[in-house]
C-alpha cells in the first residue's frame, strides 16, 4: 500500500537502493558504454553511489535541502566524467527545489524532480532524441505528473515514471546520439541504448521500488 | 586482461606512488589526485593546469614542470576529474596571474572544468579555458559534442607553457592557446582494442584483418573499420582528412607521430616515415617533429598523427627549454 | 599479426627511413644501416659504438648523440648485425683516440663485434671492448652463454657516454665500462609473447592466466611460466633475485623500471611504485630513476628492472648532459 | 651414378640447392628457433643464402678458394646472429683448405668441409653435446672420413654424411642447451631440436642430392 507522503528516509532508501541496482547492474552499464562509449559508466555510478551511501552512512541530514546537497556534491566530487556533473546537478536542485523540508507530498516531489532534470538541461544542453539520459528522464517525469494529474499516490506516480523511463531509454536505441562521446561516433551510435538512459531509468525503478514497498 | 596492476579499482592510485617516487621534482597530492611542480614558479606569471582521465599517459601528469603545465588533475581511467580536485589545483598554482585551464573537448571535461572554474572565479582566482578539438575523425561537429581534443594537446601545453613561463599576462596566453588549437589538426587509427582495467575486457572486439580508422583516445570504435592495410595505406588514410581540413602549406609545420600505447616505437618511426614522405609529397614543410607516445588509450595498439600550423613565434615557444618526464630540452 | 608495417622483410628499412626523417641530428647510413651523430665529437676523444638486433628501440639509434654513442649499428630483428656494418661504424667514428664497443653478450653479438674489432683493428684503429651481462635470469653461467646484456647496457651508454665526452683515455673509458658493467643486475618479465615481424606469429603462447618470468629480449620463452600474479608479487620476483645477487646497500643506485614495448606507462609507473617500495624496505637507496621504454622486445607486454650500484662518480657523469632521442636532459 | 671427383660447378649446385632449401624450410627452421630460440633462424639462413645465389649469379670465381671466399663473406656480411659468423667461418675455412682448386677429389673435399667444421669450432667454442650446428656437422663429416676410407666415392660418402648429421640433429632433441641462446632456457630446452643442427644437416643433405644426381 502507498501513502499520501513520503518521508525523507523513505528517499534515502531510494538512493540505498540506487547503490545496490548501480553496483549489480555495473558490468552491463559498462557493456552499454563500451559499445558506444569508453566502457566506464559502470564504474562511475557504482562509485559514485558507494561514496554517496558512504557519506550518509556517517549520518543523515534531517531536511530534503540537505540531504539532497550531500548526495548531489559527493557525485560532483567523486564521479567525474559527464555523469558526474549531470547526476550531482540533478540532486543539487533537487535539494534547492525541496527547502528544509523532512516529508514530500506527491507535488513537491514532482517539483524536486523536474528541477533536477531541468539542472541536467542547464549543464548538459541536451534535446529530446539527443540519445542522452534525458531521453529516459524526461518522459519519465511527464509520466510522474500525469499520474500525479490523475490522482495518483506519489508511489503510483513513481511506478509509471520508472515505465515511461524505460520505454524512453529503449526508443534510444535506434537513435543516431547528438550528445556526449556517443556523437563522435556518428551513425555507429545506432542500434546500442544509451547508457546513461540506462542508469536513469534504473533510477526511476528504484524510486518506485522504494516508495511501493512499505 | 593482463595488465602489470593490483587492484583494478586501484590503478590510478598505485600508479601515483610510482609517479612520485620516480620524479623528486614533482609532488603528488594522492588525496585530491594533483600532480604539482616541487618549485612552483614565480609570483606574477600565469599559471596552466590541466587534467582529464587516466590512461593517456604521459599526457598529463608527464608534462608538469618548468615550461609546461604547473599541475596536472587526475581523473580515473577515461574519466574527466572531478570539479573539487581542480579547484584546489587552481587555488595552489596561482601566482597572481591568473590560471589557464586547459581542457579537451569531452561533455564530462568541459563539464567539471567549468564547475571548477565557477567555484575558484567565486574565490577570486582569475581562470580562462582553452577547449582543444583538433580530432578531424568526427565529423559534422554540429551535430556532435564538436571534435575531440587529442595530439594538439601535447603540442599546445609545450607551447603555451613557454608563454606563460615569459611573463605573458593571461589574456595572451589564453588567445595564444586559442591559436595553437585552432592551428592544429589529427587523426588516429587503432590496431586493436584496449582493456579499461576496472570493465577486465577489451572494449571492442576487432577481428584480425579488420583496423579502426578515426579513433579517440578512449578506446572508442573509430569513424570506420575497414579491412588491415599496411603503413603506407594507414599514413595515407591519417594524412589526407587532416590536409583536407586546413591547409599547411606555407607556413613551417610542427608534426607528431603518436603511439596509442602498445605500438613499438621501431613501427612508430615507420609510421612517421611514411607521413613525413606524404607531408612533403602535399609541399607541407617540417620545422619539427616528435615520435613517440604522448596521448595514448592504454594499451590500445596504433597512432595518430598531429600536424600543427606554426609560425616563427610559435617554433622558438616550441624550442624553449622545457623540463617534464614527458618532454624535457634545454634543461 | 597486427603491426604498423609494409612488407615485413622491409620493417628496418622503413623504419630507418623514419628515424632520418624524425631526427635531424642523426645521420643515417641506409646501406650499412648505421646511425651517426651528424655532427661527430671533436678529435683526441673516445668514440662509442654499439649495436645490436633491432626491435628493443630506443636502443641503441635512440641513444645516439652527444653524451651518449657516437653510432649504432642496427641489426635485422633480434639479430645481431654484421662485422662489416661495425667495421665501417668504427672508422667514421673514430676521432684518433680509439673506439669502444658496447656489446650486449649474445653469441651472434659476440662473435660479430669480434670480427669487426679484428678488421677494424687489422686497419689501425685502436678497439676495446665491453660485453654487458647483467641478467640475473640466467642461472648456472657456466653451462650457459654466459648472462645475457639487458637493462645496464642502457645505463652504461650514458654513463660511460659522458665519459667519452669529459676526454677520458680509452684504457679508462673501458675500465669503467666494465665497472659499469660489474654493479648493474637485471631481471625481466613478460605478460605475452612478442611477434617477429618475418616469423608473422607469437614466438610463444602464453595463456590468459599464465607468465613468464626471467625473459630477455627477444621473445625467448623465461626460466619459468607462473601463474599471473599481482603487480606486487610480479616487482618481488623481479627483485628479489636481484638483491640476492648483489649487495646494493651502503651505496647510490640508479634503477630503471623499463617497459617491454607493448605496455602503457601508466602501468610502468605503477610496478616502478611497487620496486621503489621494495628497495626501500631491503635498504636500497634510491638516488636516480628512470621509467619507461628504453630496451624493449617488439611488442612484448611486460617489464624488467635494473639495480645499478653506482657512487658519486657515476652519479655525476649520469648527471651530466646528454641529448639523443631516446635520453636526452641539459642540452 | 657418383664420380671419383667433384667440379666446381656441382657445389656451386649444391649452394643453389640449398639456398632453395633454406627457403622451403623457412618457417621449420623459424619454428625451431621459436620454441628455444628468437624466431630468426630461418629468416637468417634465407637472406644469408639468398645473398649468396645473387652474388654468384654475378659471376661465378673459377677457382675454390675464390668460391668460398666469396660465399663465406657474403654470409657474414649478410647475416649476422649467431649463425652468420660460424656458417661464414665454415666457408671461408673451406676455401683456404682447398686453394685454388677447379676439381675435389674425395680427400680434398673432406678436408676443406673438416677445416670449415674446426673454423666453426674456434669461432664458437662448441664441444659436442651443446647442442649446436656442431653436433650436426661433427658425426656428419665423421661419416664422410669414414665412408672415403672405406672406398666410397665422394657422392657416397656425402650421402652417408647426410643420414649421419641428421641423426645428430635428432640426437640434440632431449638435450640441454650449453651454447647459444637456447642455453638461456636451461631445463626448457630440452624436448626441441637445435635450429642450427637442423639447418647444418640439410646442408649436408643438399651437398648429397647435388654429388649424388648427374
Ligand atoms: N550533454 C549531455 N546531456 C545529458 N546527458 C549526457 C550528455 N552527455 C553525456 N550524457 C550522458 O552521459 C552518459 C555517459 O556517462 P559516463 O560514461 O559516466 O561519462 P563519460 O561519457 O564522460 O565517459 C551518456 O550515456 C549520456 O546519457
Ligand atoms: N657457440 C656456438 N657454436 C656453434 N653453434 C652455435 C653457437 N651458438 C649458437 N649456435 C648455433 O646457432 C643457431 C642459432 O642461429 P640463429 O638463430 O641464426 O642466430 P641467433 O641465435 O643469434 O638468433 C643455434 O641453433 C646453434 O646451432
Ligand atoms: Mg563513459
Ligand atoms: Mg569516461
Ligand atoms: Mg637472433
Ligand atoms: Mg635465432
Amino acid at each position: 500500500m502507498s501513502t499520501a507522503t513520503v518521508p525523507l528516509d523513505r528517499l534515502v532508501s531510494w538512493l540505498g537502493g540506487y547503490r545496490d541496482a548501480v553496483i549489480e547492474q555495473r558490468a552491463y552499464l559498462t557493456e552499454l558504454d563500451s559499445a558506444i562509449g569508453d566502457a566506464d559508466h559502470g564504474a562511475n555510478m557504482a562509485r559514485g553511489m558507494t561514496a554517496v551511501m558512504d557519506k550518509l552512512g556517517a549520518g543523515v541530514p534531517a531536511t530534503a535541502d540537505e540531504l539532497f546537497k550531500s548526495v548531489g556534491m559527493t557525485l560532483v566530487t567523486s564521479v567525474g566524467g559527464a555523469s558526474g556533473p549531470l547526476y550531482g546537478t540533478f540532486f543539487l536542485r533537487m535539494g534547492m527545489s525541496a527547502g528544509a523540508i523532512a516529508e514530500f507530498d506527491g507535488a513537491a516531489l514532482a517539483a524536486a524532480l523536474r528541477a533536477g532534470l531541468d539542472g541536467i538541461v542547464a549543464r548538459g544542453k541536451a534535446e529530446a532524441g539527443d540519445k542522452t539520459m534525458f531521453d529516459a528522464l524526461a518522459p519519465g517525469l511527464g509520466a510522474f505528473d500525469a499520474a500525479l494529474a490523475e490522482g495518483a499516490s506519489p508511489a503510483e506516480a513513481a511506478a509509471a515514471a520508472a515505465t515511461a523511463a524505460e520505454a524512453g531509454r529503449d526508443a534510444t536505441k535506434p537513435w543516431v546520439a547528438r550528445k556526449g562521446r556517443a556523437s563522435y561516433l556518428g551513425e555507429r551510435s545506432a542500434g546500442h541504448l544509451d547508457p546513461g538512459a540506462a542508469s536513469s531509468a534504473l533510477l526511476l525503478r528504484c524510486l518506485a521500488d522504494a516508495l511501493g514497498s512499505s | 586482461m593482463k595488465k602489470l596492476i593490483n587492484d583494478p579499482q586501484d590503478v590510478l592510485k598505485d600508479a601515483l606512488l610510482g609517479v612520485e617516487a620516480a620524479h623528486p621534482q614533482l609532488r603528488v597530492d594522492h588525496v585530491n589526485r594533483i600532480i604539482y611542480r616541487a618549485n612552483p614558479k614565480a609570483d606574477g606569471k600565469v599559471a596552466l593546469l590541466s587534467g582529464g582521465g587516466s590512461g593517456h599517459e604521459p599526457l598529463h601528469g608527464g608534462f608538469v614542470g618548468v615550461g609546461m603545465l604547473d599541475a596536472a588533475c587526475a581523473g580515473e581511467v577515461f574519466t574527466s576529474p572531478t570539479p573539487d580536485q581542480m579547484q584546489e589545483a587552481t587555488k595552489v598554482i596561482d601566482r597572481g596571474a591568473g590560471v589557464l585551464h586547459i581542457v579537451k573537448n569531452y561533455t564530462g571535461d568541459v563539464m567539471n572544468f567549468e564547475m571548477a572554474g565557477e567555484l575558484a572565479g567565486a574565490e577570486g582566482v582569475e581562470v580562462a579555458t582553452v577547449v582543444t578539438d583538433d580530432d578531424v575523425a568526427v565529423q559534422d561537429s554540429t551535430w556532435t559534442a564538436g571534435r575531440r581534443g587529442v595530439g594538439v594537446t601535447v603540442l599546445l601545453e609545450k607551447i603555451v607553457g613557454a608563454a606563460a613561463e615569459e611573463g605573458r599576462d593571461l589574456a595572451a596566453v589564453t588567445a595564444l592557446a586559442n591559436k595553437v588549437n585552432e592551428s592544429g589538426r589529427s587523426m588516429g587509427m587503432a590496431l586493436t582494442s584496449c582493456t579499461v582495467p576496472a570493465a577486465g575486457k577489451p572494449t571492442f572486439e576487432l577481428p584480425d584483418d579488420m583496423m579502426e580508422i578515426g579513433v579517440g583516445i578512449h578506446g572508442e570504435p573509430g569513424r570506420h573499420r575497414v579491412p588491415l592495410a599496411g603503413a603506407h595505406e594507414i599514413a595515407e588514410q591519417l594524412v589526407e582528412p587532416i590536409l583536407h581540413d586546413l591547409d599547411f602549406t606555407g607556413a613551417p609545420s610542427i608534426v607528431m607521430l603518436n603511439g596509442m600505447g602498445a605500438s613499438p616505437l621501431i613501427e612508430l618511426y615507420l609510421m612517421y616515415g611514411e607521413v613525413a614522405r606524404l607531408l612533403d609529397k602535399a609541399g607541407v614543410k617540417v620545422a619539427r617533429s616528435l615520435v613517440g607516445n604522448y596521448i595514448t588509450s592504454l594499451d590500445m595498439a596504433g597512432c595518430s598523427v598531429t600536424v600543427l600550423k606554426a609560425d616563427d613565434e610559435i617554433l622558438k615557444l616550441w624550442d624553449a627549454p622545457v623540463n617534464t618526464s614527458g618532454l624535457r630540452w634545454g634543461l
